[in-house]
């Protein structure tokens, strides 16, 4: 690719544009060149690995994060990690892995850094013009691809919650996100706010290192511990769909019994959604914590008064630090609103089987789902099935034809409900079920179409 | 490998991890030949049947693929060479390979040597090989799994062995015919036949990398 | 109570003096002051509560020390803590309770400061003299009892192992009372030797808030989490013997199940010893670090070299600091090793029943014993045993008789084996049988005797 | 208690915590009357069986104990007045008894009025209680534990009730016969018999602690 004035619109033919260089734009990047489709992937940042590279300066990472679910649910499918590696692998882990994806398969030669995507916009039908803005402060370029992968993930802006009277707060109120090392936690007293997976492992933190640690959370949340019956806990449930479904149900209640009765014990609300609605937060450190009174479990906050901090029970706190672990907002800023179903009433994506644009062919997003298994394999499966389609349509539009019913009909089955309780939640699918959704697609894309 | 298998697979067990003998040559370590390394060609990830796994490939193998200018890599699965036991199977030995083959520098070429075949095309099916090379393949799972990536496949086999009922399965599966070497099935690691084997075998990698 | 120059014994007539005004100390004053008799305790240092004090000189405690066993297993069986605590009492909680005890029932009064305890002998039969050091330099007091009552506790000298190589070692090697408050671990990189609760939980706090954390451990442990099913691990496990023996083991192998799959799976060795021969390690925080990496499990240490330190496995690493979580020797080092039965094969006691001299009728030791159950409870008990002990033998020669035989025959069920595999285990008893024993014991004492 | 009682009382479930209603006044807290503060003389904690629970003592008892230089206490057990309720039965309230006897700076005098005499048994066989008076008792437990640390007992009933099952127990489970008051049992809380009985009662925990 060379340089191009910002006037000439210079197109890349049948390329495709992946944005970002995130675990998601990798696994894009990797299974279009696979397909045999040129690929230009945009990053903004001047590194790969998205969230998880800690040099990254919008990185989300806090102190000590470590992957939520197991190896073998997290790996992707066709380059596992190392099996020597532990059950759950640490960020530096986790990018140590990207990295050495991105070398194997070649990756990096495709990768534009410090490139932000401003803006795309439908041209000549199917097609994509994309425009580029170079970090360096040169003028934008712009190109023309016959297809647009959006990976940019979903951590990027904080979610923040604003509280009565928090502008006059005393203390320091930090995003998650903005916790660096953890240095700022330490000998501190701490309140911690967001009963998500972040929020527990601040929490736990915390426990460890500041002179006191309160933890408000809004909601009943699934707590589980990171082993269940000596195995990964993402495993030793997953594990149980191979069985038939009233045994399943029985094992899984086994197993959930003790989690279940402990969340009950330490005085936690029901969730106020089943188990398999949303990823249940994953730390058996948390329980503990609680239980030896080094992390004080709080209701919501209700509002700051001064150095105070009053939670709706009616206690307080005087905390020097707030850390709001209150998760991000997905924000697909470069792509047009109506491309992505997103209306008035929510600013949440409506995308077929969560991923094809329900105005545009040809314009997908990656990894815009919270399920209960890593999102690195569902992106690998979801960026096999865009290569395929994006491949089957040229040429073969009986066979697109029936891809394109299918994904309705699975998109029916995975409408985003308006009725998500965080945004978290808005994003959430059943691996399980959306797996097999994915398999259903991939299927038609691949056999002969039945006539 | 179809979602379905990957699903299946993160339901099982995963083999006990096993700390694995991997011998590698690279080209700038020939000291006495002038081999031109080359970035752009895959490396080549060998594995044997034989109990001596990675040393079964003796002085000839890793050093000529290394001249040819390719990193060149043996592993000894569970049980074989330096590798300790460990339970599993061809499952197992399948997943020793590919853990092998995800510690190579770049997408690698995957050959396989009489019931290393079979690992070795069970390894192609979860890991995209840059290309699957069956030599005088023995005792092959009863159904050869479809690789993923969709690399080249080649497969050698003695003469003698060319309409065996191995032969007509890697033909039928990969839809290829052999290519037949002289001499017999063990005589593939040193001599002239080992030779002239290996030698096709790099060009024809070099043929599809081109 | 006036002062003596140090030549005038004073005797206190049918006054008993008790020796350490820490957790052991303190019960036994107020079960000795509840049965009538005048009571004297002398506390080397100026505060009490002894070991969980950490105004103490020579307090133990690490960072974030709670309680390894639950509420209802640890506190006092007639003075429970306040229920609304959490399960599992910080250090903090447990000096408050301790300080709480005291001034409930007025202990104070009869504790004497600054006095170090030189030397004790026996005078005039039963009888001792007791040598008095003020901490202050003034002149050593001589004073007589009709008994004394040892409760110095046994985690004061620190037992320290040494490697070859480690005195040319660069790094720092502290013991596990050295630590403080935590500091001296953050961002270094850092080896943790001691496989029991202390080394398991520091290695916990390393894992959070050092740059790197290895935890060598010498052998198996029985390793379970704080909960079991939902409740404490001690009172789950505890509650079982309720229940026919048959059903105790079924019902104890599934609770036990998960815990014992995990350790295997962590490739930790099986413990060399029935579960029941000592305490468990108890932390459920432990097995997740390892499981994500942060704890780095390594064997037992063969030699130090330079900066590095060599397993016995072959492998190494170049640790900043080296923390000795090797527990304590039990040292009392006041009284005459003939009347504790300490002979030159083994510095530890060989006590009647775990509690008294085997020379002398009204010397006994309290609390010198690691059980599965919190050691206050067992101290209440030993020390309501000790004095309807102290008040039937003036009085009741029969019910003496009876009561010495039975004292006798529980001593030879709970001989200490001088097998003992660590300080700790050689003072291991299994709760619920010495708690029987001890059950025997009382009853012998407060029952008519049989005819 | 015996250490089987307390054994088994380990390997059973603690009633469920509650934030208890604690009703104190200390004599430094009487502005009117002219209190001698004893700080020698046990503190006092009031249970009655009343569903206004440490309300009924109304303005004369704790007043009146206070004024006498103890501290005075009164504590509604789980269900009674401000304390929430919780499953439990006499098992729980006894521990809401120990629970707020704790919280007393020194070892506690225990009164227990109606069924609350019943708990305060209870709680006197866990927790050395300074001494135990059971006033107007009523459902009382079919077994009278004996108090740990042999604390002095005192009872009364009404005139009318002296000979009742109730009494008869209680004598025959301490050894103690009865005072009694004129008046019926639930005229305890105010009234001249109240001060009375209350008086007695006074003299004699002065009497003991001489």
């Amino acid at each position: 690719m060379q340089e191009f004035s910002s006037q000439a619109a210079y197109d890349r033919g049948e390329a495709v544009c992946v944005i970002g260089a995130g675990a998601s734009g990798l696994i894009a990047v990797k299974n279009l060149r696979e397909n045999g489709f040129e690929v230009d992937c945009y990053e903004r940042d001047t590194v790969l690995g998205g969230l998880w590279n800690p040099s990254n300066q919008h990185s989300p990472l806090y102190p000590n994060t470590h992957l939520v679910t197991s190896r073998s649910q997290t790996e992707i499918p066709d380059f596992p990690m190392p099996d020597h590696w532990p059950d759950y692998p640490s960020s530096a882990q986790m990018l140590e892995y990207l990295q050495s994806y991105a070398s194997h398969f070649g990756l990096a030669e495709h990768i534009w850094y410090g490139s932000e995507i401003s803006h795309i916009e439908s041209v000549d039908g199917a097609r994509f013009e994309v425009v580029v803005k170079p970090a360096a402060g040169s003028a934008a370029r712009r190109l023309r691809y016959a297809a647009v992968i959006v990976a940019t993930g979903h951590h990027w802006v904080p979610n923040l919650p604003s509280y009565p009277g928090q502008d006059l707060f005393r203390g320091t109120v930090l995003h998650s996100s903005q916790l660096g090392d953890g240095s700022r936690l330490r000998g501190k007293s701490v309140l911690v706010v967001g009963g998500g997976n972040s929020g527990v492992d601040i929490a736990c933190e915390a426990a460890v290192s500041a002179s006191r640690c309160a933890h408000s959370a809004r909601r009943g949340y699934w707590y589980l511990p990171k082993y269940l019956g000596g195995e990964p806990s993402d495993y030793a449930l997953a594990r149980l769909h191979s069985r038939p479904k009233w045994m399943r149900r029985f094992l899984t209640d086994r197993l959930l019994k003790g989690p279940r009765r402990l969340a009950a014990r330490m005085g936690m609300d029901e969730p106020d959604h089943a188990h398999t609605d949303e990823e249940p937060v994953r730390n058996g450190r948390y329980l503990e914590h609680v239980g030896d009174g080094s992390i004080e479990r709080r209701p919501e906050i209700a509002r700051f008064e001064g150095g105070e901090v009053v939670f709706v029970d009616g206690t307080e706190m005087r905390p020097d630090v707030v850390v709001l672990a209150t998760g991000f907002r997905p924000k697909l800023a470069c792509v047009p609103a109506e491309l992505l179903g997103v209306d008035d009433d929510s600013p949440y994506p409506r995308l077929m089987a969560r991923m094809f644009s329900p105005k545009a062919e040809t314009l997908a997003v990656a990894g815009l789902v919270e399920s209960g298994v890593g999102v690195l394999p569902i992106v690998h499966w979801q960026t096999h099935a865009i290569s395929h389609w994006l491949t089957i349509r040229k040429g073969d539009p009986e066979r697109a034809a029936n891809f394109r019913q299918q994904v309705i009909s699975e998109s029916d089955q995975y409408a985003v409900s308006s009725s998500g309780i965080s945004p978290r939640h808005r994003l959430a699918v059943d691996a399980q079920e959306y797996l097999a959704g994915l398999g259903r697609i991939i299927d038609t894309l691949e056999q002969e179409p039945v006539k | 490998m179809s979602l379905q298998v990957w699903v299946r697979r993160t339901r099982s067990p995963e083999p006990a991890a096993v700390k694995r003998e991997v011998n590698v040559l690279e080209p700038a370590d020939l000291l006495d030949v002038d081999a031109k390394d080359d970035p752009d060609a895959s490396p080549v990830l060998c594995c044997s049947g034989e109990p001596t796994g990675a040393a079964a490939f003796g002085p000839l193998w890793l050093k000529r693929i290394a001249a040819s200018g390719r990193c060149a890599a043996a592993v000894s699965v569970r049980g074989q060479g330096g590798t300790p036991a460990a339970p599993g199977g061809a499952e197992a030995y399948a997943h020793d390979v590919v853990q092998a083959a995800i510690g190579m520098p770049r997408q690698a070429v995957l050959i396989g040597h009489g019931t290393g075949a079979g690992w070795c095309a069970l390894a192609a099916a979860r890991y995209p090989a840059a290309a699957l090379v069956l030599v005088a393949p023995r005792k092959l799972p009863k159904r050869l799994p479809r690789p993923v990536g969709e690399p080249p496949v080649m497969f050698a086999v003695t003469e003698a062995e060319a309409q065996s009922k191995e032969a007509q399965a890697v033909t039928a599966a990969y839809g290829i015919s052999p290519l037949t070497f002289p001499g017999g099935a063990d005589e593939v690691f040193k001599g002239q036949n080992a030779e002239g084997l290996l030698d096709a075998i790099l060009s024809w990698l070099n043929r599809k990398e081109d």
